[in-house]
């Protein structure tokens, strides 16, 4: 009777909700949790007294060079267009809706190679330049792209889309009842903008700019290939060339650490304020129509991003690939493609599926635990792909080897690996990885939906789970999209995980351009890459055009 | 010239008309309070002078300067109106007194915070400044969205429903206190609430609304006393319609006796050249029937409602027609028990025989018609 | 019989397709294939232990494949074939190399004269000040020309010697072998060093700005007179846990075989490894023969990091 | 067995004691009402009943079950409570129809289409029904609220300030017609509101708040004449406190004459032993001093308030004192005139005199006392 009594007490506090998204978070966060556990393992001295007598120093500089211009250019340019297309309207705006997504679809390190290929000096710009004036080596100076301020620039202008996304669903979902609080206590245009909805929209702004910088910190493709040091060569550095995996994976807790210091502090900035919309006005605001000078430098304003991070890469790209692209070229493309989509479709729809359950698992909870285990969940993010890549292995293989001594013991037979080098496991470290994405997305559009909501379907004898799904789901409609694309588009790009991981002889679009580029077959890569922004289009199209319409019923009935 | 001028504004939510040919004045510094049925468009009324609505017809005016027409719009933040938005609309990522404080930016840190210490005093919230919105119960926000109003010291000053979740007492002494910081500012305001012993209390002129249109722009005592219309009748103040028949220019007799006015009996729109024996409709306040042990005209209490000093007193005629009485509490009669009444009428407002529309085809009585 | 082999390969080159296509025409053996980069799929075979599907690991590097060794994740491999094929210093107990490639000076026509630069340690000169080019000191090939260094002239007078190289440079390191070279043609700098194989896909193209590079510059084979050219290997070795031992064997003999040789010649540009095998590739004909460092490329492995340090001591980011 | 028992229940948010040692019942088919200041914790007492709140200490039983104790908690879908929400909290993105229509899972369309309907006539929005929200003035959506948590015929009703916001007209009509849902359905109802003739109307009990812990818990009628205490007696009503002296067991004098209780004059905690010559606070209702032009005592207006049907003046007494008094409105007299008033007074309700402390000093009366 006791014992009933006390499991029926822990039922009561472990609802399936909160038990089942905690054996979640720790599944996800499995890897993680592998790369941090060897700081526990005692150090190779030697590593560790080299790197920070020589290289560190630097390699810290460098990467926080990175990380303020990266953070600043991401929520500057996101913010600017996420504004600029949701409060104002100048000519282009429905087009500058959807497209400021595109640069999502272009990988980081394929934006480096054609720019670089584009910039370089012995590129077409500068050659031609030469050509034209006669000048040669040291007469002149051009801007090397291949600088901390060219890898600034690079990250900037293709991962501004994820502030851009956020901020803006941030923006539509804020009410104009509180920008009209705002103007009645005598706040202009600028004034709203800066004291009332970027205030507001802290929480989106934070959690884009936050992926942005965590892909920054992963990222080594880009920095490698401009010879930017940042830690994360320090932790290459560590495992490749001194064979220290250890240290590797220490100096990535390291970063981690640092990641969650960051975090943290933000979180604790923010106090008890919180971010929903207090006001019963649920309509979009309506958007100011701009003057045509001002009108003009918004076009502007949107146009370079998208220029610069899409339409002139893409261009450049297309070019190259029309020109000297793979000759593979193909029916194996077909078979590229698909994998590519499959994999990112699958994670994508798992990814937002997880997200919602935990964000709505740590929404409920009374504790802090489910949502410290959220932001460990998030921090896969932030580690370098090939060290988050082996922190997956490690559980997968235990378990496949449970399984398979397990299986033996009962049948006899050894069924060898059934997990590792499947799909399965490809998408748990994509998981693993990318869950990030689609849970801070979630969690920020969680906040704005005011408790009472849940209270409400509660009272009216709708579960927790129905609710979540009459309410939160709907509610959050056009964050899951967003989210979904998010995911979607960085797996098509994802490449050290699905190097290491995958089942043999599957090919990926990103293993094939990684395969080209690494044997500095550029041109012939571009085919690769082309098709990878081209499979990505799809679904961006699709979606962002999805949002912006779930968007404008509302627009446009206040418009009228 | 007046502080703010309303002439013949229209507005409609997406072709719905919401406020037709909505017209009223007020002179600085007093007080204009709009009374109406849920939904006839006050708030949209307060949208349009704040400016967060642009209107399709009419024009409104601030100090004789046009600030909304058709072709024109003055956006709010130039406007200098404060408002209190029936849902409040606090700030949730700032604290109370970052709440109140908004709109003082043009104050130096120190001046501010003695502003926003004072304004918290004024609302019953001093000490509670650090808290958060979400922190507080709906009367309190409501109180800081009072105190966020009225902070910058506006020139004219929108309360949409300001009281609503406000116990009495407060409600009391905060609507008195409000009055009184208008007055003294000579600020101009306009309060949109339900009750009625509030708008009588603290406004100078009421607009009655309905359907978008004002039914009569009046004092609290007119409005009660000499309503414009069927509609402001039966909406200010309780009453019942009896029927009647008018003998003469002051008198009109009902099944309760015969009715004595003062002044000569109007008696609405359609009887226009008839000055007796013409049936028409009495309107009956419950003060109008006084509760007389002594007299000799009975009536049967079908219901009671205690109300604290007094009780409200529904009783049945002979005829089966119900009328109201208010009579002190300790006159506490049983249901069923029959009652002497006496008739003390004073104004004798009757109508029209007929529909409710009457009500609208009365013209409007100007607006500034004092009593 | 064993009628599939498991692949993992660190090679990234294209060619290798017909390569392995070749094979499977032969035998009948299915090859699967998992192509990733060295150190991650060592990850993966380490924790796959014992159940790992893995036949052979094929990489390019000395150093991982000694590595590799000491992880003891290989297995020896009897076999007369190999031993009579494979040059005794291209080869250790448990792996074999099949193919190599030399890291060659390369300099501008116009702005160095071929006799400055003869041989690694003269691009450390004070003479070329602002004129070398290189990739970055992490990258394997570098590391390995490092550890080479040391082999042969200790690690105080590399320490010296990347110093010098690093106060030589152009610009910062960055880039690939191919953006060396092209930055060399197009006078960014004078002098750089990179694989044959790079060199030799430019000299084949058919592409006019491709020809144009080759026309501008000059290829030196460094320490013909001293300890010969530092080469590097591309090699593999069956795995101790292999499910297909007898296809891993059949597999490994094969890349030793004159068509297999030819291959990694005319597919990829490399040397092969197997004496007298007839290559038909115009751009390594013209290269010519070369003198090659004879110090058995496995012991490289041993000062790589070493070579690590003194580069990054040494600035040689 | 009550329908609804809460028994000591205690509830912080973060450290601040809101709710102390609550305790109460409601039998089945009766209607509540929490009156008390904003802030005192009256939403929160609801919330804890809906189960939102987990509670700290004490314990909450519906039908005799527990439903929340401090190790115990039934979640709110579980409870079959209904709510009205001080906010509303309508879904923004479902319809007004999907809103009344969300508990409705059950039924089939075709009946929850009836229902729906008949909740939109039922608060006079019918036809509107297509509309949104947020299309919807602050007044329709408090509605919409009251609808949708009327649809599902909870057991129990949760009623905070449900129509703070709609005019008194449409406040009357609509409390009636809850009030008689509620009875015909049996269902149990706690109504927080702000309008004491609404609660005096509507309730069956009323339970007197104040921070966190109820004062009083009794009929109308016993709130109003016989308050548990000097808080109990300010909050309800209106009224002031004189000086008097206790002459006999049914006799105090104040500065207006001497006042005959019908009942044995209570004296108060701390006069205990006191049966005569004690100086208490004696309370003064508006009622209880009636105007009357033939009476020698006189007072001089200071201020009046227009109530419609009646004027609450605002009297100075010889000694300077204030008293209020309740007069019918057309005995219209200006500020300054002395009129005629006289003692009318049935119930005397008396205190100790001193602080305010007192009010928190007496014992509670208890539970289910009826008049
Ligand atoms: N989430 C919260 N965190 C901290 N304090 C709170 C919170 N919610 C309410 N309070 C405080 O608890 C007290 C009681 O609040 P509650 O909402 O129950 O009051 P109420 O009686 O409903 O008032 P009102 O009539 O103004 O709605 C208030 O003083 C309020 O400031
Ligand atoms: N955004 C909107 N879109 C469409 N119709 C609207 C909108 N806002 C209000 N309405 C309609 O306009 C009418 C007037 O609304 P308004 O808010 O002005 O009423 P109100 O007089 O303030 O009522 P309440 O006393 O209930 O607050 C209502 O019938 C309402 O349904
Ligand atoms: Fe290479
Ligand atoms: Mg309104
Ligand atoms: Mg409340």
């Amino acid at each position: 009777m006791r014992f009933l009594e006390g499991l029926e007490k822990l039922r009561e506090r472990w609802s399936s909700l909160t038990a089942g998204s905690l054996l979640i978070s720790v599944l996800i966060a499995m890897p993680v949790i592998s790369v941090f556990s060897n700081v526990f393992v005692g150090g190779t001295s030697g590593t560790w007294s080299h790197l920070s007598s020589t290289v560190l120093p630097e390699f810290i500089r460098n990467t926080l060079i990175l990380c303020a211009g990266v953070g600043l250019g991401v929520s500057t340019i996101g913010v600017a267009t996420a504004w600029l297309t949701t409060m104002t309207e100048f000519p282009g705006r429905r087009f500058f809706q959807w497209a400021l997504v595109l640069p999502l679809a272009v990988p980081a390190y394929v934006m480096a190679y054609v720019y670089t290929d584009f910039l370089q000096f012995v590129g077409p710009l500068q050659s031609g330049l030469r050509e034209l004036f006669g000048w040669k080596a040291g007469d002149y100076w051009f801007p090397d792209v291949r600088t901390a301020g060219g890898a600034v620039a690079m990250f900037m202008f293709v991962l501004y889309p994820y502030v851009y996304l956020l901020a803006r669903t941030a923006f539509l979902e804020r009410a104009s009842g509180m920008l009209e609080a705002g103007r009645s206590l005598g706040l202009g245009p600028w004034g709203s903008f800066f004291r009332v909805s970027l205030p507001l929209a802290r929480p989106a702004v934070v959690a884009g700019s936050a992926l942005a910088l965590m892909e920054t910190l992963a990222d080594f493709g880009t920095v490698s290939y401009f010879g930017v040091q940042t830690f994360t060569t320090g932790i290459y550095r560590a495992w490749f060339s001194l064979g220290d995996r250890v240290a590797a994976a220490q100096l990535s807790a390291m970063l981690l650490a640092f990641v969650v210091l960051v975090l943290v502090l933000e979180h604790a900035s923010r106090g008890r304020a919180r971010f929903n919309n207090t006001s019963r006005q649920q309509m979009v605001p309506t958007p100011v129509r701009l003057s045509r000078p001002m009108g003009l430098i918004a076009t502007l304003a949107c146009l370079l991003p998208l220029l610069l991070g899409f339409l002139l890469p893409a261009f450049l790209l297309v070019r190259m690939a029309l020109v000297e692209g793979d000759a593979q070229f193909g029916a194996r493309f077909v078979q590229l493609a698909r994998n590519s989509f499959v994999l990112a479709l699958v994670t994508a729809l798992l990814a937002v599926l997880l997200a919602i359950l935990l964000g709505y698992a740590a929404r409920l909870a009374r504790t802090r635990l489910p949502r410290v285990l959220n932001r460990i969940v998030g921090l896969g993010y932030a580690v370098p792909g090939s060290v988050i890549a082996v922190g997956v292995l490690i559980p997968v293989t235990r378990l496949d080897h449970v399984i398979s001594a397990w299986w033996q013991g009962v049948t006899g037979v050894n069924p060898g690996l059934v997990l590792t080098g499947g799909i399965a496991a490809l998408v748990y470290a994509y998981l693993g990885r990318f869950l990030s994405v689609a849970l801070h997305t979630v969690e920020t559009s969680l906040g704005k939906i005011t408790s009472s909501m849940d209270d409400a379907s509660r009272s009216l004898g709708v579960g927790k789970w129905a609710t979540l799904q009459r309410v939160h789901v709907p509610i959050l409609r056009g964050s899951l999209l967003t989210a979904s694309l998010l995911v979607f588009v960085d797996v098509m790009k994802e490449l050290p995980a699905t190097l290491v991981m995958r089942p043999f002889n599957f090919d990926t679009l990103a293993t094939q351009a990684h395969t080209l580029a690494s044997d500095e077959r550029l041109a012939e890569a571009s085919t690769a890459a082309v098709t990878i922004v081209a499979v990505g289009l799809l679904p961006m199209f699709i979606i962002s055009r999805q949002i912006a319409r779930g968007n404008r019923r509302t627009v446009e009935e206040t418009e009228v | 010239m007046s502080h703010l001028e309303l002439a013949g504004i229209d507005l409609a939510y997406g072709g719905h008309q919401v406020v037709r040919k909505l017209s009223f004045r007020l002179e600085q510094g007093s007080i204009g309070c709009l009374l109406g049925p849920s939904g006839c468009g006050k708030t949209t009324v307060l949208r349009c002078i704040a400016g967060f609505e642009p209107v399709t017809a009419g024009q409104i005016r601030l100090d004789g300067k046009v600030v909304s027409r058709s072709d024109l719009h003055v956006p709010p933040e130039s406007r200098r109106i404060g408002m209190v938005f029936q849902d409040y609309a606090l700030f949730p990522h700032l604290s109370v007194s970052e709440n109140i404080g908004f709109g003082l930016r043009h104050l130096d840190t120190q001046q501010r915070r003695d502003r926003v210490a004072e304004l918290l005093r004024v609302v019953g919230l001093a000490g509670q400044g650090h808290k958060y919105p979400h922190e507080m119960s709906g009367g309190q926000q409501q109180r800081v969205a009072l105190a966020r109003a009225l902070a910058p010291r506006p020139s004219l000053l929108l309360l949409d429903e300001p009281f609503s979740n406000l116990d009495v007492e407060l409600r009391e002494r905060l609507s008195f206190e409000v009055r009184d910081i208008i007055k003294a500012t000579n600020t101009t305001a306009i309060l949109v609430t339900h009750d009625q012993h509030e708008a009588f209390a603290v406004a100078d002129e009421i607009g009655i609304m309905n359907e978008g249109r004002i039914q009569q722009w009046d004092t609290p005592y007119n409005l009660y006393h000499r309503p414009a219309n069927r509609f402001v009748a039966d909406f200010v103040g309780q009453g019942v319609f009896l029927q009647g028949l008018v003998l003469n220019d002051h008198q009109v007799k009902v099944e309760l006796g015969t009715l004595n006015s003062a002044i000569p009996v109007e008696c609405g729109i359609g009887c226009g050249n008839c000055d007796r024996d013409c049936t028409v409709s009495v309107l009956l306040r419950p003060d109008d029937i006084v509760h007389d042990d002594t007299s000799a005209l009975q009536a049967e209490v079908v219901h009671k409602a205690f109300r604290g000093a007094d009780i409200l007193y529904t009783l049945k005629l002979e005829s089966g027609s119900k009328v109201l009485s208010l009579v002190p509490s300790h006159h506490n009669h049983a249901l069923g028990e029959r009652i002497g009444i006496r008739l003390d009428v004073d104004h004798v407002v009757t109508f029209h025989e007929g529909s409710d529309d009457a009500v609208q085809e009365r013209p409007l009585i100007g607006p500034l018609r004092t009593q | 019989a064993d009628t599939e082999l498991n692949l993992y390969s660190a090679r990234h080159y294209q060619t290798d397709e017909a390569l392995y296509s070749n094979f499977t025409k032969q035998t009948g053996i299915k090859i699967n294939r998992i192509e990733a980069k060295e150190d991650e799929l060592l990850e993966r075979i380490r924790n796959e232990g014992a159940n790992s599907p893995a036949d052979v690991f094929i990489t390019v590097d000395a150093s991982r494949l000694a590595k590799a060794d000491e992880l003891g994740i290989f297995a020896p491999v009897k076999s007369k074939v190999l031993e009579e094929r494979i040059p005794a210093n291209l080869r250790a107990e448990n792996w074999y190399a099949y193919s190599t490639r030399a890291r060659v000076i390369i300099y501008n026509k116009d702005s160095v004269k071929a006799e400055d630069v003869q041989t690694y340690e003269s691009l450390a000169a004070p003479a070329l000040k602002g004129k070398v080019c290189s990739r970055s000191g992490s990258h394997p090939y570098n590391i390995s020309l490092g550890a080479a260094l040391v082999k042969h002239n200790g690690a105080e007078a590399t320490e010296t010697w990347a110093r010098n190289v690093v106060a030589n440079f152009a610009r910062a390191p960055k880039g690939g072998d191919t953006d060396q070279i092209k930055a060399v043609a197009a006078g960014e700098c004078g002098v750089t060093i990179a694989n044959t194989y790079y060199l030799a896909r430019l000299m084949n193209s058919d592409k006019a700005e491709d020809k144009a590079v080759v026309a501008k510059i000059g290829t030196v084979w460094p320490n013909q007179k001293t300890w010969g050219t530092h080469i590097n290997v591309s090699g593999a070795g069956m795995l101790k846990n292999a499910p297909n031992k007898g296809a891993a064997v059949k597999f490994l003999e094969y890349l030793a075989s004159d068509e297999a040789q030819g291959y990694f010649a005319n597919g990829n540009n490399e040397w092969p490894v197997v004496a007298n095998v007839k290559v038909t590739n115009p751009a390594l004909d013209t290269l010519g023969k070369f003198k090659a460092d004879s110090l058995p490329v496995g012991e490289l492995a041993n000062t790589a990091a070493e070579a690590q340090k003194i580069y990054d001591r040494a600035g040689f980011r």
